[in-house]
């Protein structure tokens, strides 16, 4: 801890139990549910590959012959490869295809067709895990050779045409500008679409498709540019939506380096079931841990809807509930992005001083964690010249609070998705206040007593008592209620729920088997 | 009365100064810089003062450019969509539709496509509202249904049958590649052919990036615009099903 | 002192200490001397007014018929008086055309009529200074009644079209959206000008001619502004080139409320002579004493011209001679706005920090003295986007400093002379930074021992060092050599030396006697 | 080879898109908003997006509008001073001179008007240059006469008479109400009155708002603009005075 605001650790530590409380019912659920998108992981990192003319993947049809034969709750793995011995085959597409002709059948083998079954599969789906090992080790690699950013925060900047061809000069411009992180954002409609699209894509609306062929192209292309900027230059993707678990590891196999990964956005924000969130988070967590991938929380959303300054403290509530998650998967510290977000009113009188509160209780509450600090766009407005002053300020606090990832605020936020001059002015914004008040944390010190220490430390007792009270009744009541981002969201709505399975006794997942292992 | 006619201000009457930004796809030369001051003489300013040019990536230039532009503005000629409406109360909208109606009005309010903002809708139709207005949920003699994100077109015409909807109110703010256009014309497609013409709610939509007078093109009765409060739209509701429709029948 | 950088007593007493004893022999070479402008002056405080039909005005046209009859040494007032007295007319002005025409000569009277013409004289401009305590005496009783700004720093905007006309609704525009102050700004040719133009004017070049008319039409105009607020809204104008003792008199007599006045800048950016420069300041800033005007001081300048980073001490030692020769004169503390100004270019490493210790090394050397900020102008560029965020950071550093007037920056300072847009985009920028921020200085406390303190020192040192120099010389030889804004002036060239004359032993200035009696 | 077209650049190839802000000297209401819209179609924005609008003072409102150009960048139709002359180091400036003037070549500066802004021709003329070149002064075979600020046109002419110019340079930073023009016009005038054609010398004027191309409009020989370095100008007289006209005669 820095030990700017005077923190009580007591305080501090049982706020960090509550969030144990409020999650572990959570995280048995997870345990004990499985769901169609993760059995498609799980055959994705087998070796499924590819589409059916129509786009919908081979693994999409697989999961669904295999559940209308068996049911979802013993999981994928031993079914299909139990068939695939039946039929003679190595290939597991081919099998797909197969059973997209409805020309192969599928059951619970017993016995040593059982066991037969389990290891086959336990052994091609250890086969993808080492390849995510691989690309791991490539990245330490690349690392190594080209270095990480001189300074922090890290600079983080969006693409968004919709088209990947015309992201990636646009990506790899930014990268030259300065960006040390790129994220390329997912089209509208595609959180919620229940299956990974194919190939190289050109027409998302306010952003492009994420498929493993676009993670590819964009990787390679920043990897060009790592070498020439002597920087190792990191790709963002998100792992969320219905989808979750594949785009975890379709990440892992394409060496991507961060993943928008948070316990609840899907849920409040693209109304997808809770359950279907919470067991597909726990196994993508699981993905990420392995592939060394940073994950980022989402916590920045809420402020969007909710008020920034009434709702503080609903945020430190998710940083903490998001960190007990991601440690039970498995994530280190290092890895956790944990949002939040420059999203007061600039009305606001002490606007900058309550931004300055709330971003240092973070810092102070994760000491460890590479904090992502998100920018203002909620008040953002037409008004670019204002916007860019606004965002000038956005990174005067990030450096003042020493936060570890700067998600660069565009003029534009409310007008168009960036534009290419948009993010060189915003970049040239970061440049100039880290450069020019780089070291201002010296002599930023709250007065003892003052508006700044009181403001987080009431934050920080706001969020006690809310996480007693969803100690006392659940998480899933809590969000059932609107705590966070005012969206109500109740355990039995919402989209995906159909795919959700509870474990049957004889449940089999290599995939969570040899993760855990590892853990 | 004569024609007004006016022209930009920058700091005399008359000046008709202007402030311009873009990027051309062209590395930055001479010939890039005299490229923008021909693409700002096109825009009818001159003289063009570029003032300002960054080469940006590889083969990309950003211009600012100032300069006087020749264009008169007449105030007489704009086209707008004026308020031709009264402004009611919560308590005068309850009272016309109570007195006049004789049942509660009903409105279903959804953000359609794979749109996901629903603040905007929210402000209109939650009782919490927006810019000290309270939103049509407050007001008693409306029943609101709201669908939230992303329904898709054949469930809110569902809904709205459903509901008996006197008005049908859609969101849409993601804009990129015309995104709210084409939703719109596919919503208001399906209504058209889902339900006759008298029988068929008024079709409202709303979103910060719609041009107002586009209603025709879209197929709808009313487009609000950027920073619309709730009164608006409930006075725009009982004049549009009530007063008016009852004063032409 | 509020002591954040733990400046040395000792080294602030002797840099005071060198500051009078560099200037000293300047103010006794202006207590020496007299300009045709400052016989103007008393002559316009005598009542003579109004202009030939040529534009010239009648003040001029009789102190050139007095020179050339009598010379300037011995003052004009006498000689005039005589002359009136003689030719058995009261009305001055009148005099002066006769004067014009050739049908008046003017003597050097002895005996009775010498005293005489002496206490005649005296009784004319008093009347004149007593013109201008009922001014200052209602700018008492508006700021009374409408009240001073809620904030400090003042925001102080320029309007500049060139037509008293257009500036007017500008300067109302700009006063209802939150500024404290307007100057408006002169006209680029009229410091040359050996003469006040007339009347209400319309055709100013990159500003408006300070003429008595458009001081009162824009005073007018303000305190109905002031009236509407509920706020006094302050006018300033400029006392400097060749007219300064008159238009710290005019000042007076319309109620301005700041006057840009400093020591050398006539000298150094107007190739004005240096002692012509002198002399005119001590007068006008006895005048400026009486008006309760507040001086603003032009160290700004200096870092257009020179490095505002290998220059910053030369901001200090000319504050600390402005400090001087303004006390002299009769200025108090709260008169005294000393300008500094925020132009390192940024791309220097931790600029804001360095601009932070310059501020603050000014706040603190002279802590009862209502300092003018002054925004980066050397810097900016046509990039308007980046220049509104240089300006975000100046007024943060105003904040975080406690600077009393802050010059309000516009984006577009390196293209046009402010648009109406401009200053509204621009004090946007003041409110969100104030409002925001505006309390933040409790929490900035440069570190012991750190970057900024070391800094701020470092200055005060080289400021001492250079103040040593100049002693050992003189201080118009460092004028002379280029100490100042890199600019070298002779104290034998530049404009208007011609005017200047040494005091004869009878030499009469009835309003110095009225001025420094009072003092 | 073909004519090559190039439209602005946003996010997509052709996609056209600009940014453009003004104020309108109309109160802040709908037709306000509808004539910044009109203003925008007339300078080819189609659609224009109206993102901002802000009252000032007292009827006035600032607009900022986003939307799509549809004019076409002519590469092939831009028309640039581009340098025709070699660029020389100031050894090779040297050299030249030295060798085929076999004089010093005198060189007089100034501000002129009552334009104070000396810093733009002290780059130029001052050993201390800019952007890491000299300035003339520095070059052994030039000879420069650097009158400083505010130097009237009689006052400049005689100077160069005086000082047997071989070249008069010029600078002009204040353009307000075209001071720059005006003052320019008025130099080229009295030197051309003043002298033969024969011994005129070079009229060189710089300053941050000029367009380099009108020094057929403005009586000069050459116009330098924003960011000149002093080795441009050192070559172009080189150029000028010694190797073109010697090529020529
Ligand atoms: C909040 C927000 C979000 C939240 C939404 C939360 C929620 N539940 O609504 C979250 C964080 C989830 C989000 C996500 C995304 N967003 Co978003 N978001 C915004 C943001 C910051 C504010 C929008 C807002 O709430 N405005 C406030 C409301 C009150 O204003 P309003 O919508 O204009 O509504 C008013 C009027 O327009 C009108 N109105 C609106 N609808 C209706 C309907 C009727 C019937 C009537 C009468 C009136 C009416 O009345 C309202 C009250 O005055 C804007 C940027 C900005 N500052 O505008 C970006 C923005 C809208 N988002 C954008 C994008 C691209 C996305 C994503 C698609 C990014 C991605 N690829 O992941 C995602 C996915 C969401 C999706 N599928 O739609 C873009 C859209 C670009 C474009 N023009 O196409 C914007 C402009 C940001 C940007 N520059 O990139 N976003
Ligand atoms: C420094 C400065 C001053 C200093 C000048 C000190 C000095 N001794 O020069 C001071 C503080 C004294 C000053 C005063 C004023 N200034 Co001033 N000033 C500036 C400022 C901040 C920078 C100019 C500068 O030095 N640029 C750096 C040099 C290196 O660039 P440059 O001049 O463009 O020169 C380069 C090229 O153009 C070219 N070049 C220029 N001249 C020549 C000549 C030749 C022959 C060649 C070959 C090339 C060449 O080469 C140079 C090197 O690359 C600008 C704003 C800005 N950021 O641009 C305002 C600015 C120029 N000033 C302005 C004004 C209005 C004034 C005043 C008139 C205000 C007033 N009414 O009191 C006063 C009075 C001065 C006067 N009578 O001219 C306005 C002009 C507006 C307009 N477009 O008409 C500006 C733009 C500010 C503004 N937005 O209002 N100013
Ligand atoms: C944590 C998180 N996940 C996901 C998303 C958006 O992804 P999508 O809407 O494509 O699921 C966001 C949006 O910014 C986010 O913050
Ligand atoms: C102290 C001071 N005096 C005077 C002026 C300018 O006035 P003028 O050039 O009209 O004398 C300035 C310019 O900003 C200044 O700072």
């Amino acid at each position: 801890m820095t030990g700017k605001l005077d923190l009580d650790p007591v305080l501090v530590a049982r706020a960090r139990e509550l969030a144990r409380r409020a999650g572990q019912p959570v995280v048995d659920l997870a345990r004990s549910h499985t769901t169609v998108s993760v059995e498609r992981a799980v055959l994705r990192l087998a070796g499924v590959s590819g589409a059916d003319p129509d786009g919908i993947p081979w693994v999409n049809r697989l999961v669904e012959a295999v559940v209308a034969d068996v049911g979802l709750g013993h999981g994928v793995a031993v079914p299909v490869f139990d068939a695939l011995a039946r039929e003679g085959i190595t290939d597991v597409t081919l099998l797909a295809q197969k059973a997209a002709a409805g020309s192969v059948r599928f059951a619970l083998p017993t016995g040593r067709a059982a066991t037969a079954a389990r290891s086959a599969a336990r052994r091609a789906v250890g086969a993808g895990i080492r390849r995510i090992d691989r690309r791991r080790a490539e990245r330490d690699r690349l690392i190594k050779r080209h270095g990480d950013p001189k300074q922090r925060p890290w600079i983080y900047l969006i693409v968004a045409t919709g088209d990947i061809y015309e992201d990636i000069p646009q990506a790899q411009a930014a990268a030259r500008a300065g960006a040390d992180v790129i994220a390329v954002i997912r089209s509208t409609g595609q959180s919620l679409l229940d299956y990974v699209p194919e190939g190289a894509t050109r027409e998302g609306f306010a952003g492009t498709y994420a498929t493993q062929e676009n993670f590819r192209l964009m990787r390679a292309a920043l990897d060009e540019s790592s070498k020439e900027l002597g920087r190792y230059v990191r790709l963002t993707n998100y792992a969320s939506g219905l989808c979750m678990p594949e785009m975890a590891t379709l990440a892992g196999l394409e060496r991507l380096d961060m993943m928008l990964n948070d316990s609840m956005y899907g849920i409040l924000f693209r109304d997808i079931n809770p359950i279907r969130t919470f067991v597909d988070q726990r196994f993508s967590r699981q993905v990420h841990a392995r592939a060394g991938i940073i994950i980022n929380t989402g916590e920045d959303n809420y402020l969007t809807t909710a008020d920034a300054v009434d709702e503080a403290h609903t945020v430190t509530v998710s940083q903490l509930l998001n960190e007990f998650f991601a440690h039970e998967a498995g994530l280190a510290d290092w890895q956790l992005g944990l949002g939040h977000a420059f999203e007061i009113n600039p009305e606001v009188p002490e606007s900058f001083r309550l931004e300055l509160a709330h971003a240092l209780l973070a810092r102070e509450l994760f000491p460890d964690a590479p904090l992502k600090w998100m920018p203002p766009t909620k008040h953002m407005t037409g008004d670019v010249f204002r916007g860019n002053l606004l965002d000038g300020f956005f990174n005067l606090a990030g450096a003042l609070t020493g936060q570890g990832i700067l998600l660069v605020g565009m003029m534009t936020e409310a007008v168009v998705t960036p534009w290419l001059s948009d993010r060189d002015i915003a970049l040239q914004n970061v440049r100039y206040v880290l450069g020019a008040a780089g070291g201002l944390h010296e002599d930023f010190v709250p007065a003892p007593g003052g508006f700044i220490r009181r403001r987080a430390n009431q934050v920080l007792g706001e969020a006690l008592d809310l996480l007693e009270r969803i100690g006392e009744q659940t998480l899933l009541t809590a969000i059932a209620e609107g705590t966070f981002g005012i969206m109500k969201r109740p355990a039995d709505r919402g989209k995906g729920l159909a795919g959700v399975a509870a474990h049957e006794a004889d449940y089999c997942n290599p995939a969570t088997d040899i993760l855990e292992a590892a853990a | 009365m004569s024609r007004q006619i006016v022209r930009p201000y920058g700091d005399t009457t008359g000046d008709g100064m202007v402030q311009v930004s873009f990027t051309l796809p062209v590395a930055h030369d001479k010939r890039a810089e005299g490229a923008a001051v021909q693409l700002a003489n096109r825009m009818g300013i001159d003289p063009a003062m570029l003032v300002h040019a960054k080469p940006m990536g590889d083969g990309f230039t950003f211009f600012v450019v100032y300069g006087r532009v020749n264009h008169l503005v007449d105030l007489d000629a704009v086209q707008v969509v004026e308020r031709d409406f009264p402004l009611l109360s919560a308590k005068e909208v309850n009272t016309v539709v109570k007195q006049r109606l004789r049942r509660k009005l009903s409105v279903v309010g959804a953000c359609i496509g794979t749109d996901a903002h629903t603040v905007g809708i929210d402000a209109i139709l939650n009782v919490k509202g927006i810019a000290g207005e309270k939103g049509l949920e407050y007001y008693r003699e409306l029943k609101v249904t709201n669908l939230g994100a992303q329904v898709s077109v054949p469930e809110l015409v569902e809904a709205a049958r459903a509901e008996k909807a006197d008005a049908v109110l859609v969101s849409q703010v993601v804009t990129q590649r015309d995104a709210h256009l084409h939703n719109t014309r596919e919503m208001s497609a399906a209504f058209r052919e889902a339900m006759p013409a008298g029988r068929r709610p008024l079709l409202i939509v709303g979103g910060p990036r719609f041009d107002e007078t586009m209603t025709d093109e879209l197929g709808v009765d009313r487009i609000f615009g950027r920073g619309t409060t709730p009164g608006e739209v409930a006075s725009y509701l009982v004049h549009a099903l009530i007063t008016q429709r009852k004063a032409t029948t």
